[in-house]
């Protein structure tokens, strides 16, 4: 059973993407809202039902970070999720939430890991302010 | 004679979730939902739990990793949707010393308490640095085998700490000589100071306890040692500050200060404050540490306990030496002075696996001591957060003092269980009879000398070790 | 420390700096030995009458299986002045200095170097031999010529000595003995182990004894130095087994020299360097690195530089352990637990076995005999006692009965037959895992008494006041001979056999040895013709059963029994001669004339003589052959440790008995499956392995891993079973054990549940003395591990003073005998007692005279069944 | 003197004897004739995959140009099936002009490295060993180029010997007349010269925890290809009956089943002294293995625990050994004696005290060999990886002037046909074949042995539903085509060293270059 911290943010980021070297912080406090990071084997991983459930628990936003298209390791794991947010975003337009609360980033593993970190804090900074 | 000793053993799950190495992803917009569909045909159930874990979101990935890698599912689904991956978080785990095999199997033996037994063969590397790079020795038709560990016979594991006399003399039938004072450990090994940032809430309190229910000896800084209760009194060994006159631990049976130029002074006014309290002086392993210790020793000293850092190296500027040569130098350094018997060396640091405290004391210690498979067995992960002063993700702080305890005596239970299968393997029923048996034990360099040097000649790069 | 200790501390300190010149001056120390070796043969004895060479010849010979010609070599102590061509004053005082000349110029330098300067010679010769070495059957390599020097320092050069190496504290003749040490260690030096070519190595220096070895079997040492006739008191011999290394020199051989004594061993060292390093930090280092050679430095180590009494060393060699250490007193505890600190990491690990010879000076002579703790290796001592009294010590125990009958036909004062043997249990409290028989002068200056003690010192005596019979005086004719004679005539008319035996058993012991004789003689002439089944039967009945015999030793009645039974089975026709009757004999000579039985043949009778231990030429395999062609009762005699009786006859042989007299070989009954054997004597090592059904009675003693992996069969055993009884045995094995076992009884025992279809064993704890009396011994079952690690089966133990501890169990647990046990196993007792005479009621049940329940005598011990144990033994994985 | 009388309950006998397979003359036949046998699953791992998107109209040219029919249409359907990847030779095919993804009008193929792949095996067994080992096991011929079929990754021992090739091969040798016979019986004694067609035989793997059909289908391939397998500790099913000229029966330190009769069936009797993997211990067959006909097998009880000592308890010395063999040579005349040790620092001594006790074999298991389980500490600390032993004992056997009077069979770590020429050119005469067998049968060296219900892909089990998945059939012609294979390798091999029998090889050294010592040319 994980530890039960509710996050405002889920970032649902795929290990592919974090080069061996790179480190990131598992959780952090930013404009008052608290990021989780859980680690994907790969995005195709991600299930509707799983961030749907991160509202449930009272997130205010969720991001998935997939590798740059056609540079997924599994091959389509990175579309499959496109696929998924698209229809996640849907869904919260439906139910009369804001669609960008669901945002979906790309991220190749080549880049150095500040750099991914530079983008997360960008999206957070968008996010808190829904 | 201690009567037969045996560590009892009692599973005891993990709190936190084990960093598996394998795990399965599926694409399941594609899934056909077969009736008979492969899942439900795992031999090892882990997908029963992707069912519930949907319902109520609860980490939904903790079941994943679990995976023991057979691939019946993933050959036999039919439309071929699912494939294996393996955990990057899992080849993270650890540093180049601990590898991610090293925590894994020793989280398993202190969940299990029972040594880890699998099928097929070796499949790491031929052979590697450090202790990797010496074969224990096996005996079958000429020297029988002790088979301790079924409980046949029994292979005694303790070891004397302190000074011996070099042989006894009797007066027409009568002993008539004292020997100085000893102290038994059941195991070659002690628990060695908690390293820094590991001395928090209950970790110190759990390993007391697991030594004093063992009766093995925890080497304590001085500073660290609060008031402790009698039973704690004499497992502990306090570590003297330089300079500490050390009497506020009077009736400690050992301890230990570091060396220093006037070490031997220190040592003569700790005997002469209790003859009974044995004395041992610290040294750092380092290219010349064998002269300094002959000289300690032929001074009087009576144990010796040779430090290495945590990877088991000499703090020497290039090439350092691992614990095996080191040992190797020291012991047969002080067999040439002839003072080898009359004292004991403890060798601290680079011990991760039980196998590594067999080969140390086959390398000429007596005896080892350990720290970071204890924290180990309580979970941690060596992910390094704490030493960069950011909180524990499993916060280990808050370990509870019988589940931690119950933990750390599995873990000495496999090591003790592993230590007799080497030593009944070599056919050798006595611990004490292992220290310094390099005749049972082959180095790489050597069997490659021997079998492939005399074939094709000599190494272009000497083994590397 | 009082100062007499700092005397003796100081003392050692002293010798040992005096040996510091010894460091080699290479880097490595612990070269690797070029030779190694398994197992061998070693045999060893000591009597209070001097005796020849010839006698050890005869025990070498028949384990020369154990050997492989590599290596062979004897040990003689308390030799005879004559035939040393010196004075008795020389014999006693001088040292026998025997250097073996590898090559023969080097003796010139060795004299010159070695001899001449240090050393008053009294008397020296090269060593006679025989003219050719090819004379003497299987000797390949020729053995090196050997000087012998009798020897006195030169006093001067002891004082040198003395003053340069600071050794004032030792008594001259220990200086002597220092001196004599240190030059033949130089010479080794010199000589042997520097130089790469051998040239010559010191054989021996010993006062009062020698050592010879050679490159062959060791019995081609007493031949080829022409020894058959050299008396002495001790006699140690070995038959190596070396595996490795092209041996041409005898260098590595055993025996090996300390100072005042020889050792052999057999078996192999785990620890070899752990304790080669305890040696070198006492300036001793080996210099022909082999096991043996590091044992006796450690006993010379002990006996003469640090003068330890004899327990303290044994204990130092084979300490005690387990539940053996709990049962030492006190004190004993506190000193052991000492010499343990002190010794434990050099005590050899591993199977050994070492007999020593050591010449005590004025307190005469001594053999040694330490086993192991494990008692891994077989071992088997004997004594007789009498006007002339011998003990004996081996690896087989056809080795000592063959050398017995070698002295009876030398010297009538022996018989054929040990009145005692028996085996050592190592490192244990009660007899210390080793016997030392001395050869002590006794007060009134001539002649020799017979000591025999165990480790602690406590005396061996067999039965008292008993006398042996002179086996080659003639027989004269009884005065009651009428009344035995109509006798005979009774016991052959009906068909009961044991109507002789009724009748012995009344009469023997108002008997004296000819009246006996003459009424065997009788009895055995006619048997032979009328009904020669029967005779051997009612013969066979006196052999396996005890009685008293008066004043007249046992030893002696078995062998007059023994010698009827001869004369009944030579009287029975071979196959190439025609002639009726219900027997047929066959000999190594006759074997190819094997044919099935004719009209009333029932006995094949095979005479083990000259038959090979193993292999197409073994008597065992002739029996497979006379079974298969028709053959249902095979009797074996004469057999000297031939191996496999009762073995290779295949699945399903119901109907078949064997008879096996004299010494059956090892693995006897093994894989057996349906067939009938009963063994008149002790048996050796390896019984009954792997059997399947059928049944086994042996009257006397087993060996090692008797019934190892044991599938069923029904066996009895009147006396003892020694290491590892029963151990890894399934199925339903049926097992009664009169007498007790060393260790390890029944472990991994996995023959379900007994109470439907599973395995038992009975230990039922007595002895059977000579006189047919049963007692108890003081502990049922002494060892430290019963029913280990089992997971079927049940030991029903008669402990009726509840002697059994719980650390004598390792996963089992003792329940009391439930009246479903007691009717399991009342016909197996009730069969005991109809083959050993073992009564239920008068020996069993009675405890201290009074009859008890038999709830109250017998304990059930069985494996812990719960799941607990199971789960913590399940985790340790396949 | 009537016994007791005993209550006796005798577990049911094995359901099929000997002899109903004996009535069945057909079944007993076998032969070496190599047949595609398709792999068990359904996905096989291959190294690369093909992906087929939806902008595929079947156009069906792909089927027509790909060599390794990795694209199939089967008669009367329209779609194709999804591509058999695991035979692409991958990035190999681009420069060719069959590669389908350049051809297909669509562009609707594409390829890529298979990611599983690359999870699969360990240092010393590669993903690309493992493919191999299938492949050989399914056609019958030498695996296809792109995988590296030579060596591991293990940085030690075969993995840096190399094979030194002379210029070119002899033009006069012809392949057809290149022998692999080894004789097992060297001795000039009256029992049988046993030959075997090829210098391997099959490793023994126990009653009760194999599979019977994994069993059967070793003893029928060496009943196919004339050369040995082993019935392995736990006793002697009926079922092997009609193979017992090719079946060495195993007499372990437990001594389990071991009976007189099936001793007698055997032409080769293998004392198992030690086994490479787990060398110094004993084994503990769990209860719940232990089902009534194991139980009857091993003439134990059904449910209890069986355990096999360590050494045999006899035997504490060479010459108790000569006892040992003295004995099983007394029960069965013309039986050869094999004794199986494994690596200990003085090998060489043990195996000339073998020698020197009579046995005809001497069968070296190192310590990198395969087991069905063993404790983790033994696998990777105690003993000596094979490659130091066989050089050792035969210089040693040389130097003592035995060496062609024994028999030396090596095992522990050899995996192909290369491990196999390294083995005898360094001085073994044969070798036996262990974990290369198993992963014929579709093993991928998960390790799970024997955890729970045993091997979960129904190799090493005796759970009454997972051993339903493989067939007797099926394994035979596995390792019927896997043989095939291998010895069609080493005559290759040894027709390229101009050598004409395998037993020329031995002890060829020459023939050998080992890449960290001076000499050796870098790796191609």
């Amino acid at each position: 059973m994980a530890v039960k911290t509710t996050p405002d943010i889920l970032v649902c980021l795929c290990e592919n993407c974090v080069a061996d070297s790179g480190t990131l912080p598992r959780q952090w406090d930013q404009d008052g809202c608290h990021i989780v990071v859980r680690m994907l084997p790969c995005t195709g991983r991600t299930d509707i039902q799983y961030l749907l459930h991160a509202f449930e628990d009272g997130a205010r936003g969720v991001c998935v970070v997939a590798c740059p298209e056609g540079d997924c390791t599994l091959f389509e794991g990175n579309y499959r999720a496109q696929v998924r947010v698209h229809l996640a975003k849907k869904l919260l337009k439906e139910i009369g939430m804001k669609e960008n609360q669901v945002a979906m980033l790309h991220h190749s593993p080549k880049d150095s890991t500040d750099e991914l970190k530079e983008k997360l804090r960008e999206m957070v900074e968008e996010m808190s302010g829904l | 004679m201690p009567e037969k000793y045996h560590i009892h053993t009692h599973p005891e799950a993990p709190r936190f979730r084990i960093e598996g190495k394998l795990g399965i992803v599926d694409w399941r917009e594609d899934c056909a939902s077969c009736q008979n569909c492969v899942k439900k045909g795992c031999v090892y159930d882990i997908y029963k739990e992707e069912t519930t874990a949907l319902h109520e979101e609860r980490g939904y990935l903790d079941y994943i990793y679990k995976c023991k890698g057979c691939l019946t599912c993933v050959q036999n689904c039919t439309k071929n949707i699912l494939t294996r991956v393996v955990n990057t978080e899992y080849e993270r785990l650890g540093d180049d010393y601990y590898k991610p095999e090293i925590l894994l199997t020793t989280w398993f033996q202190a969940e299990t308490g029972s040594i880890p037994v699998s099928g097929c063969g070796y499949g790491g590397p031929f052979s590697g640095p450090g202790f990797d790079s010496m074969w224990t020795d096996m005996s079958e038709i000429v020297r029988p085998t002790r088979d301790g560990i079924h409980g046949r016979e029994y292979i005694n594991t303790s070891v004397d700490i302190g000074r011996k006399l070099n042989h006894l003399s009797f007066n027409d039938g009568e002993l008539d000589v004292k020997s100085p004072p000893i102290i038994s450990s059941p195991l070659p090994l002690m628990f060695a100071e908690l390293p820094v940032n590991w001395l928090r809430g209950s970790v110190p309190g759990i390993l007391a306890n697991v030594a004093k229910n063992l009766g093995l000896f925890s080497i304590v800084r001085e500073n660290e040692i609060g008031d402790q209760d009698a039973s704690m009194v004499n497992t502990v060994i306090p570590l003297l500050n330089n300079g500490s006159n050390g009497d506020s631990f009077v009736d400690s049976p050992m301890v230990i200060i570091p060396d220093s130029p006037d070490v031997l002074n220190t040592v003569e006014s700790l005997k002469n404050a209790k003859a009974e309290r044995i004395v041992a002086v610290r040294v750092m392993a380092s290219p010349s540490v064998a002269g300094r210790v002959v000289s300690l020793v032929g001074a009087g000293v009576e144990v010796v306990n040779l430090v290495h850092d945590r990877s088991g190296r000499e703090d020497a500027p290039d090439s350092p030496r691992h614990v095996r040569d080191v040992v190797r130098d020291v012991h047969g350094a002080l067999l040439k002075a002839g003072t080898r018997d009359e004292m004991t060396l403890i060798s601290s640091g680079g011990i991760a696996l039980p196998e590594h405290m067999t080969k140390a004391v086959i390398c000429g210690a007596d005896l080892v001591t350990i720290d970071i498979p204890l924290l180990l067995a309580i979970e941690c992960r060596l992910c390094g957060e704490c030493e960069h002063g950011n909180p524990c993700s499993i916060r280990l702080e808050e370990t509870e003092k019988e589940y931690g305890t119950q933990r750390v005596t599995n873990l000495m239970g496999t090591w003790h269980n592993q230590l007799l299968e080497m030593m009944g393997a070599m056919g050798i029923r006595e611990a004490r009879r292992l220290r310094g048996e390099t005749g049972r034990c082959m180095f790489v360099e050597d069997l490659e000398k021997q079998a492939f040097g005399r074939l094709f000649g000599k190494r272009k790069t000497d083994y590397v070790i | 420390m009082n100062n007499s200790d700092l005397f003796s501390f100081d003392r050692a300190e002293a010798i040992t700096r005096s040996r510091a010149y010894f460091r080699p001056d290479r880097d490595d120390w612990f070269p690797k030995s070029p030779e190694a070796e398994g197992g061998c043969g070693v045999t060893g004895f000591a009597c209070s009458i001097p005796v020849s060479g010839k006698n050890i010849y005869e025990p070498s010979i028949q384990m020369r299986n154990r050997g492989n010609g590599k290596g062979g070599g004897i040990a003689a102590c308390g030799l005879i002045p004559e035939e040393m061509g010196v004075s008795r004053e020389v014999l006693d005082e001088s040292y026998i200095l025997q250097v073996a000349l590898l090559n023969p110029d080097a003796r010139g330098e060795v004299e010159k170097e070695f001899v001449t300067p240090f050393f008053d010679v009294q008397h020296s010769y090269m060593l006679a031999t025989v003219d050719d070495y090819r004379d003497v059957p299987l000797l390949e390599v020729r053995p090196p010529d050997v000087m012998r020097y009798f020897v006195r320092v030169k006093p001067d050069v002891l004082q040198k000595f003395s003053e340069d190496k600071k050794l004032g504290f030792l008594s001259p003749r220990e200086l002597e003995d220092e001196f004599v040490f240190q030059n033949s260690n130089r010479i080794n030096e010199k000589f042997y182990a520097s130089l790469g070519e051998k040239r010559a190595f010191v054989l021996s220096h010993a006062r009062n004894l020698l050592i010879l070895k050679i490159v062959g079997y060791a019995e081609a040492v007493v031949q080829y130095y022409q020894m058959a006739d050299t008396k002495a008191h001790v006699w140690i011999a070995h038959q190596r087994y070396p595996t490795r290394g092209r041996v041409w020199h005898p260098g590595g051989c055993h025996p090996f020299i300390g100072m005042n004594e020889a050792l052999v061993h057999n078996g192999d060292f785990a620890n070899y360097r752990a304790v080669s390093e305890f040696l070198a930090q006492r300036n001793l280092y080996p210099q022909f690195l082999t096991d043996t050679e590091t044992s006796v430095m450690l006993f010379d180590l002990m006996t003469r530089t640090y003068k330890y009494p004899m327990e303290c060393i044994i204990e130092a060699l084979a300490p005690t352990s387990e539940l053996d250490f709990d049962r030492l007193t006190p004190e004993k505890q506190r000193l052991y637990r000492e010499i343990q600190t002190v010794h434990t990491h050099a005590a050899p690990d591993g199977p050994w076995f070492f007999i020593i010879a050591r010449n005590l000076a004025e307190k005469g002579f001594q053999l040694v005999g330490i086993t192991d703790t494990a008692m891994l290796r077989p071992q088997v001592f004997a004594l007789q006692e009498g006007e002339v009294s011998i003990g004996l010590v081996c690896s087989e125990k056809q080795a000592i009965d063959a050398t017995l009958a070698n002295l009876a036909a030398e010297d009538s004062r022996f018989t054929p037959v040990a009145d005692k043997y028996w085996n050592a249990r190592g490192g244990s409290f009660t007899d210390g895992g080793a016997f030392l028989m001395s050869v002590v002068p006794k007060g009134d200056g001539d002649g020799y008494d017979l000591i025999t003690t165990n480790k602690f010192g406590e005396p061996l005596h067999t039965a008292p006041n008993q006398v042996h019979c002179d086996l080659s005086a003639e027989i004269s004719c009884s005065q009651n001979s009428d009344e035995d004679a109509s006798l005979i005539e009774q016991a052959l008319g009906n068909s009961d056999s044991s109507h002789l035996y009724r009748y012995i058993v009344e009469q023997i012991v108002e008997m004296d040895y000819d009246r006996l004789r003459w009424l065997v003689n009788e009895f055995a002439t006619a048997a032979a013709k009328r009904n020669p089944l029967q005779g051997i039967e009612a013969l066979t009945l006196c052999i396996d059963r005890r009685y008293p015999t008066g004043t007249k030793k046992r030893s002696s009645v078995i062998s007059i029994m023994r010698q009827g039974l001869q004369l009944i089975f030579d009287a029975q026709p071979l196959f190439t001669t025609n002639g009726g009757g219900t027997c047929r004999r066959v000999d190594f000579e006759t074997r190819d004339s094997l044919r099935g039985p004719e009209n009333d043949e029932q006995a094949i009778l095979i005479d083990a003589r000259e038959f090979q231990p193993e292999g197409r030429d073994c008597d065992s395999y002739l029996s497979v052959d006379a079974y298969h062609a028709g053959w249902r009762h095979i009797v074996h005699y004469n057999s000297r440790g031939t191996r496999f009786h009762g073995a290779g006859f295949g699945p399903e042989t119901d109907g078949l008995r064997i008879d096996c007299y004299d010494n059956p070989g090892d693995y006897l009954a093994s894989g057996m499956d349906g067939l009938e054997i009963f063994v008149h004597g002790n048996a050796q090592d390896q019984l009954c392995q792997i059997s399947k059904r059928g049944k086994l009675a042996v009257f006397g003693d087993v060996g090692q891993t008797f019934m190892y992996g044991a599938k069923g069969g029904d066996v009895y055993i009147m006396g003892n079973a020694a290491g590892r009884p029963m151990i890894n045995a399934v199925g339903r094995p049926k097992v009664v054990i009169n007498g007790t076992a060393l260790d390890f009884l029944a472990e991994s025992f996995m023959a379900g549940d007994p109470l439907n279809g599973g395995g038992f064993a009975i230990v039922n704890g007595l002895q059977v003395n000579d006189d047919g009396s049963v007692e108890p011994l003081d502990l049922p079952y002494p060892g430290s591990n019963l029913l280990s690690l089992a997971s079927g089966g049940a030991i029903y133990v008669r402990d009726p003073h509840q002697t059994l501890v719980d650390e004598q169990l390792n996963a089992g647990m003792f329940r009391r005998l439930s009246s479903d046990d007691w009717k399991l196993i009342l016909p197996y007792l009730q069969e005991n007692e109809r083959l050993f005479n073992i009564q239920v009621e008068r020996d069993l049940l009675t405890v201290d005279g009074s009859l008890r329940a038999p709830a109250e005598v017998y304990r059930k011990v069985m494996p812990h069944s719960d799941e607990e144990i199971e789960m913590e033994l399940e985790g340790l994985g396949e | 003197m009537e016994t007791p009388q005993q209550v006796l309950d005798v577990p049911p006998p094995v359901s099929q004897s000997g002899k109903d397979f004996a009535d069945h003359p057909d079944f007993a036949r076998v032969d070496r004739e190599v047949r595609l046998a398709l792999p068990r699953y359904r996905n096989e791992l291959g190294k690369y995959s093909i992906h087929r998107s939806s902008a595929c109209i079947s156009c069906g040219k792909c089927v027509e140009i790909c060599p390794n029919n990795v694209h199939r249409r089967p008669e009367g359907y329209r779609n194709l099936m999804r591509p058999f990847d695991y035979l692409c030779s991958g990035y190999d095919c681009e420069k060719t002009d069959h590669f389908c993804v350049k051809a297909c009008p669509q562009g609707a193929l594409s390829l890529s490295e298979n990611p599983a792949f690359k999870t699969l095996g360990d240092r010393r067994w590669t993903p690309d060993l493992l493919a191999s080992c299938w492949m050989m096991a399914e056609t019958g011929h030498a695996p296809p180029s792109h995988l590296e079929s030579e060596i591991g990754a293990s940085e030690g021992g075969f993995d840096r010997l190399r094979i030194r090739f002379p210029g070119a091969p002899p033009s006069d040798l012809r392949k057809e007349d290149i022998s692999t016979e080894i004789v097992l019986n060297k001795r000039d004694d009256d029992r049988p010269k046993v030959k075997i067609d090829v210098p391997w035989y099959g490793g023994g793997m126990s009653f009760g925890s194999t599979n019977i059909r994994v069993q059967l289908g070793k003893a029928r391939a060496a009943k196919a290809w004339n050369t040995f397998s082993c019935t392995g500790e736990g006793g002697y099913p009926d079922r092997f009956v009609p193979y017992k000229d090719h079946m060495i029966t195993q007499v372990a330190t437990g001594l389990f089943g071991v009976r007189e009769e099936t001793i007698q069936h055997a032409r080769i009797v293998e004392f198992k002294y030690a086994q490479g993997a787990k060398p110094g211990l004993g084994g503990h067959l769990l209860g719940d293995k232990n089902t009534p006909t194991v139980a009857a097998m091993r003439e134990a009880v059904v449910g209890t625990s069986l355990f096999s000592p360590f050494p045999f308890h006899s035997v504490y010395s060479i010459e108790d050994h000569k006892k040992h063999l003295d004995w099983i040579g007394h029960v069965n005349r013309s039986t050869l004696l094999s004794t199986k040790v494994s690596t200990p620092d003085d090998v060489e001594m043990v195996a000339v005290g073998s020698y020197c006790a009579g046995t005809h074999i001497v069968h070296l298991d190192g310590c990198y060999g395969g087991t069905g389980a063993a404790p983790d500490i033994a696998k990777k600390n105690i003993a000596m990886p094979i490659e130091y032993a066989i050089s050792n004992v035969h210089q040693f056997l040389v130097d003592e002037g035995v060496r062609d009077e024994v028999a030396l069979i090596v095992s522990g770590g050899v995996r192909t046909p290369w491990d196999i020429v390294k083995a005898i050119a360094l001085g073994a005469d044969g070798i036996v074949t262990g974990t290369a067998e198993v992963v014929a049968t579709s093993c991928i060296r998960c390790g799970r042995c024997e955890s729970g219900r045993g091997c979960p892909r129904g190799i090493c089990t005796t759970d009454a539903e997972l051993h339903q998945v493989l067939s007797t059939d099926w394994c035979t012609q596995r390792l019927v085509n896997m043989y095939n294979a291998w010895r069609e390798i080493l005559v290759d091999i040894l027709w390229r060293l101009g050598l004409d029998s395998v037993t020329a090889l031995r002890g060829r050294t020459d023939l050998l270059t080992h890449l960290d010592y001076e000499g050796a040319e870098e790796d191609s």
